[in-house]
């Protein structure tokens, strides 16, 4: 049978150009040779698969030519057209772990070629696309490499033929969200007694199904002057444009509203209404200032009581408790209000 | 309490004229079988067949399993206020069939599920594909009502499955355990260094095909109460539900109840097996509420300083068990709870109807919603007509090949929340 | 006497069980419309009675679902909305089939959906 | 969604009708709303005096904004 082609992706320092020095090394592609971590994984991937080329590309260089990095790495993968795409592993180098990951998940998503990485728990390219590309879990430095291209290579081998992906605690990525059933070696009850006994002792122990996410965030210090201050509203209350012109969907939207309401003094009936199936639209729909008081801040605006109120708001239809489906797009408009220099936000729920 | 279990390794199972144990092989009399079955006038007609780990049948729709018991010392009988008469069981000397099970089958409701196939992959999932089944399938006289059926069948399956054990009444065991509890009293003065544990038991307790029987009582209108963990062995509990097949607890979990084995394996080495606290799983959200507090409660009157909680089907359990984990915690009391997913065929969705963050110590049965394909096998003994209307099945599913794609939710224990199996979700 | 509770439901079989002690909202829509009626009135402060996921058989697999609420309004339950949007997300992960069996099952549906409402009335009917 | 927005940097102030999920959500700076289908308004009332409401509960909002807070607070 034929080797599945490889294609690997790794940074300036791995291919031994140098460090930081030379981390603005730009993007290269080198067909048919193997480099650095490369090696390791040539022997883990046995017989069965072979590294067709390396891209190497210093860290500062991807990040900051992102789009061009990006577009020039995506045309040489779809030359060289691998069955599987490897980056890293990039331990716990920060920016490293964000280059694998965006450029794993650009292969996988804009060329439909399977893409696995791998790095530290806590790098931050974990958080940002574990559950975009599969993820390897590695230590937190290159002294893991044995260990990391171990799990790496099978896993690269598994995606390439297009086999079936077990469980995370089997093939070693990190937990992404899809549950995938497997079978333990020891029966439940037995497993729940040893994990009571160590939870009893006080010891580390591996809850196998954890409680969705209820982590907490610091607050942030208080405004200081209101009257100069750029406010902006956001709703989970579904609040469109008459007509919903963007298909909002009225219950777990698939996307969020951005709308410009510059100029805008007060939302009407005839103007605005609810795209929300959560609750009752019908007093939302006569007047959507009662849930995005829109016309109040106009009042403030103009009264000297807040500096302006942004010409954007934003809105989807996530309820209250739907905590996962509008994390993602909370994430990617607070970023554009941060560019736009929002001082606060006024988030309305119903 | 000390209760003595005998086992007795059944390597066989044969019809023969008369009803005996010899050399490890059950020889069953259809006739006397029957005969024990038919007591019930509501019973129109019975039918037995035998199916054997390995063998190409599909067992259809399944109601419950029971593993054959006898009581040959000590106070009361299997079975108490259902076959026995109403005694606290629990010590003495018991005698139970190993490797083999009765199994009930009947259509007591259309859209009714329970898959045993004792081949291919559907066998990797269901754990009684692994033991000798006498299956009895069970036809009403006409016209009767579901619930008449359901308390027929039930209790037909509890003589058989008592007429059998009888027959190992003067047998010598193969093998004997010995399970011993302390008075609390007792426990603390024996083993003052050991974590004082319980198993709280939450039971199906909803109407009609989900309903669970402790003593003879409808668990509905039981409040939490604590049992020696020997007494399950004698079934103090039994099963009155199937809707949902992989993860309710059929007569033979509760018989063999594998938290209970654990923690006794345990107890006097690294923990103090105080008791098990059974509770129940109600439709009326006040007795959801009275009864996690009752449970707490006693979990902070037994001075416990651990528990393992397990579940039982899904959806609204899901807040009794979330209700249960909270309050216990809050008692300061370390809880371990087993549950399993309806995560979606993806895997995606989230996975409990109920979540809180001090359900930070989770077992977990699997993801119901996975697809199955079973292949078709040679013989079914009940009928296929049912399996097309069970849950995580539809008309659809039967395909052209005479396989079955279904979800692991029709497969009889397969995600079991007691923790009765290795199958486990990541 | 009325009973200070009501019954929103799609099951024929629980107007024709239960007399005019009880109100009954019956509404010829689907299991996951009676989550949503349910959730409006929850809204307008009535409180959850009776889990709305009850039973083992699945939504989407059964068509039937009757929840048991509270008559009077006060301000809005917490408890009541949280179980309430849970239930309602997890009609969504199953398959729908409800509208795939043979007709004679239907009616089975309907008893299984009546017996998991008569163990709330019991409760109910308690106090 | 509010955790998201203070994870940007941005203070950020929650109205919302059910103050118990606004804390399960994660929001440091709670104002309680009046109901469900119409958080900033009360079509009881007449078009001005409704308003004068929702200006409370905005200003309500604000005052919020400009006070420090130690984690999970409900400005009543």
């Amino acid at each position: 049978m034929a080797k599945l082609k490889v294609v690997h992706y790794i940074n300036q320092f791995f291919a031994q150009i140098g460090g930081e020095e030379k981390a603005d090394y730009p993007a290269e592609l080198r067909v048919g040779e193997v480099v650095g971590p490369g090696m390791a994984l040539t022997q883990n991937f046995k017989d069965e698969a072979e590294i067709i080329a390396t891209i190497i590309c210093g860290d500062s260089y991807f990040n900051e030519n992102l789009e061009k990095a990006k577009a020039d790495i995506l045309a040489w993968v779809k030359e060289q057209a691998p069955d599987v795409f490897v980056a890293g592993p990039a331990f716990n180098a920060g920016r490293y772990g964000v280059a694998c990951g965006t450029i794993a998940a650009a292969v996988q998503e804009e060329l439909g070629i399977p893409a696995v990485t791998g790095m530290y728990v806590e790098n931050p390219g974990a958080d940002m696309f574990k559950t975009q590309v599969y993820i390897v879990s590695t230590k937190n430095n290159a002294a893991g490499m044995r260990d990391a291209v171990k799990k790496l290579a099978p896993l690269a081998v598994k995606l390439g033929k297009g086999e079936a992906i077990g469980a995370s605690s089997e093939e070693g990525y990190m937990p992404n969200g899809v549950r995938v059933n497997f079978f333990e070696k020891e029966r439940g009850s037995k497993r729940a007694v040893k994990m009571l006994l160590k939870k009893l002792a006080d010891k580390p122990f591996e809850t196998e199904f954890p409680m969705p996410d209820f982590d907490r965030v610091d607050p942030n210090p208080a405004v200081k002057d209101l009257a100069h201050a750029k406010i902006a509203l956001v709703t989970s209350g579904g609040i469109v444009p008459k007509g919903n012109p963007d298909h909002i969907e009225s219950s777990s939207a698939s996307h969020y509203g951005e709308y410009d309401i510059a100029g805008v003094m007060d939302l009407t009936e005839e103007t605005y209404e609810t795209a929300h199936g959560g609750y009752d639209p019908v007093y939302a729909n006569e007047d959507s200032d009662r849930v995005l008081p829109v016309d109040v801040l106009r009042d403030m605006e103009k009264e000297g009581k807040i500096g302006e109120l942004h010409h954007l708001f934003y809105t989807t239809t996530g309820n209250g408790t739907a905590v996962a489906s509008s994390k993602a797009f909370a994430e990617e408009f607070s970023k554009k209000l941060k560019a736009d220099g929002v001082d606060a936000v006024i988030l309305t729920s119903t | 309490m000390r209760l003595e279990m005998g086992h007795i390794y059944i390597k066989d199972i044969q019809f023969a004229a008369e009803s005996k144990i010899e050399d490890g092989i059950l020889y069953v009399s259809e006739e006397a079988v029957k005969a024990v079955a038919l007591e019930d006038e509501k019973i129109k007609s019975v039918s037995f067949d035998i199916a054997k780990p390995g063998e190409s049948v599909r067992i259809t729709p399944v109601k419950d399993v029971i593993e054959p018991r006898v009581k040959v010392e000590g106070r009361g009988g299997i079975f108490p206020g259902v076959i026995a008469k109403v005694d606290t069981v629990g010590e003495g000397k018991t005698y139970a069939l190993k490797g083999m099970a009765v199994v009930t089958a009947g259509k007591i409701v259309g859209f009714q599920e329970g898959i045993i196939d004792m081949t291919g992959p559907g066998a990797d999932y269901t754990p009684f594909s692994k033991t000798l089944n006498l299956v009895m399938v069970c036809e009403p006289v006409d016209g009767i009502k579901p619930h008449d059926y359901e308390k027929a069948v039930r209790f037909a399956g509890f003589r058989v499955a008592v007429y059998l054990g009888e027959l190992a009444r003067e047998l010598t065991p193969d093998e004997t355990k010995v399970y011993e509890t302390c008075t609390i009293k007792e426990g603390m003065e024996k083993y003052p260094d050991l974590p004082r544990v319980a198993y709280v038991q939450m039971l199906q307790s909803q109407g009609l095909l989900h309903d669970t029987y402790v003593y003879g009582v409808d668990a509905k209108k039981i409040v939490p109460t604590i049992l020696s963990p020997t007494e399950v062995m004698d079934g103090a509990i039994v099963s009155g539900n199937c809707v949902s097949a992989c993860d309710k607890n059929p007569t033979y979990v509760h018989l063999n109840n594998p938290v209970v084995h654990d923690m006794f394996e345990q107890h006097g080495k690294t923990i103090n097996f105080v008791c098990q606290i059974i509770t129940n799983e109600n439709v009326y959200l006040a007795d959801k509420q009275r009864s996690s507090d009752w449970t707490a409660k006693l979990c902070k009157m037994l001075d416990l300083d651990g528990v393992i909680v397990s579940q039982e089907g899904f959806g609204n359990p899901d807040t009794d068990l979330i209700m249960n984990c909270k309050k216990i915690e809050a008692e300061g009391v370390k809880t371990v709870i087993i549950t399993d997913e309806y995560a979606g065929r993806d895997g995606k969705s989230q996975s409990l109807a109920d979540s809180d963050p001090a359900a930070d110590a989770v077992v977990t049965g699997g993801n119901a919603n996975q697809v199955i394909i079973l292949p078709k096998l040679d013989k079914v003994i009940g009928t296929l007509d049912y399996v097309t209307k069970i849950a995580g099945a539809s008309e659809e599913t039967l395909r052209e090949d005479g396989s079955l794609e279904v979800e692991l939710q029709v497969l009889t224990g397969a995600t079991n929340e007691t923790g009765f199996n290795k199958l486990s979700a990541r | 006497m009325k009973k200070n509770y009501m019954i929103i439901t799609n099951n024929p079989l629980v107007p024709r069980k239960l007399n005019d002690e009880y109100t009954v909202a019956y509404m010829d829509i689907s299991y996951e419309d009676v989550l949503k009626e349910v959730r409006n009135r929850i809204h307008e402060g009535h409180r959850l009675l009776s889990h709305p996921l009850s039973g083992s058989v699945k939504p989407n697999e059964t068509p039937y679902k009757s929840v048991m609420i509270t008559e009077r309004r006060e301000a809005v339950d917490e408890e009541s909305l949280m179980i309430i949007e849970n239930a309602i997300q997890a009609c969504r992960k199953f398959v729908f089939k409800s509208d795939k069996y043979k007709p004679e099952v239907y009616e089975d549906f309907q008893i299984i959906d009546w017996t998991l409402l008569e163990s709330a009335v019991a409760s109910a009917d308690a106090w | 969604m509010v955790k998201e927005v203070e994870r940007a940097g941005i203070p950020v102030v929650h109205i919302c009708t059910v103050t118990p999920i606004s804390m399960t959500v994660g929001a440091n700076r709670i104002v309680p709303a009046i109901a469900i289908p119409h958080p900033l308004g009360n079509p009881a009332l007449d078009k001005d005096e409704e308003k004068e409401i929702r200006r409370k509960i905005v200003e309500k909002a604000l005052d919020a904004l400009t006070t420090e807070v130690d984690g999970q607070t409900i400005f009543d």
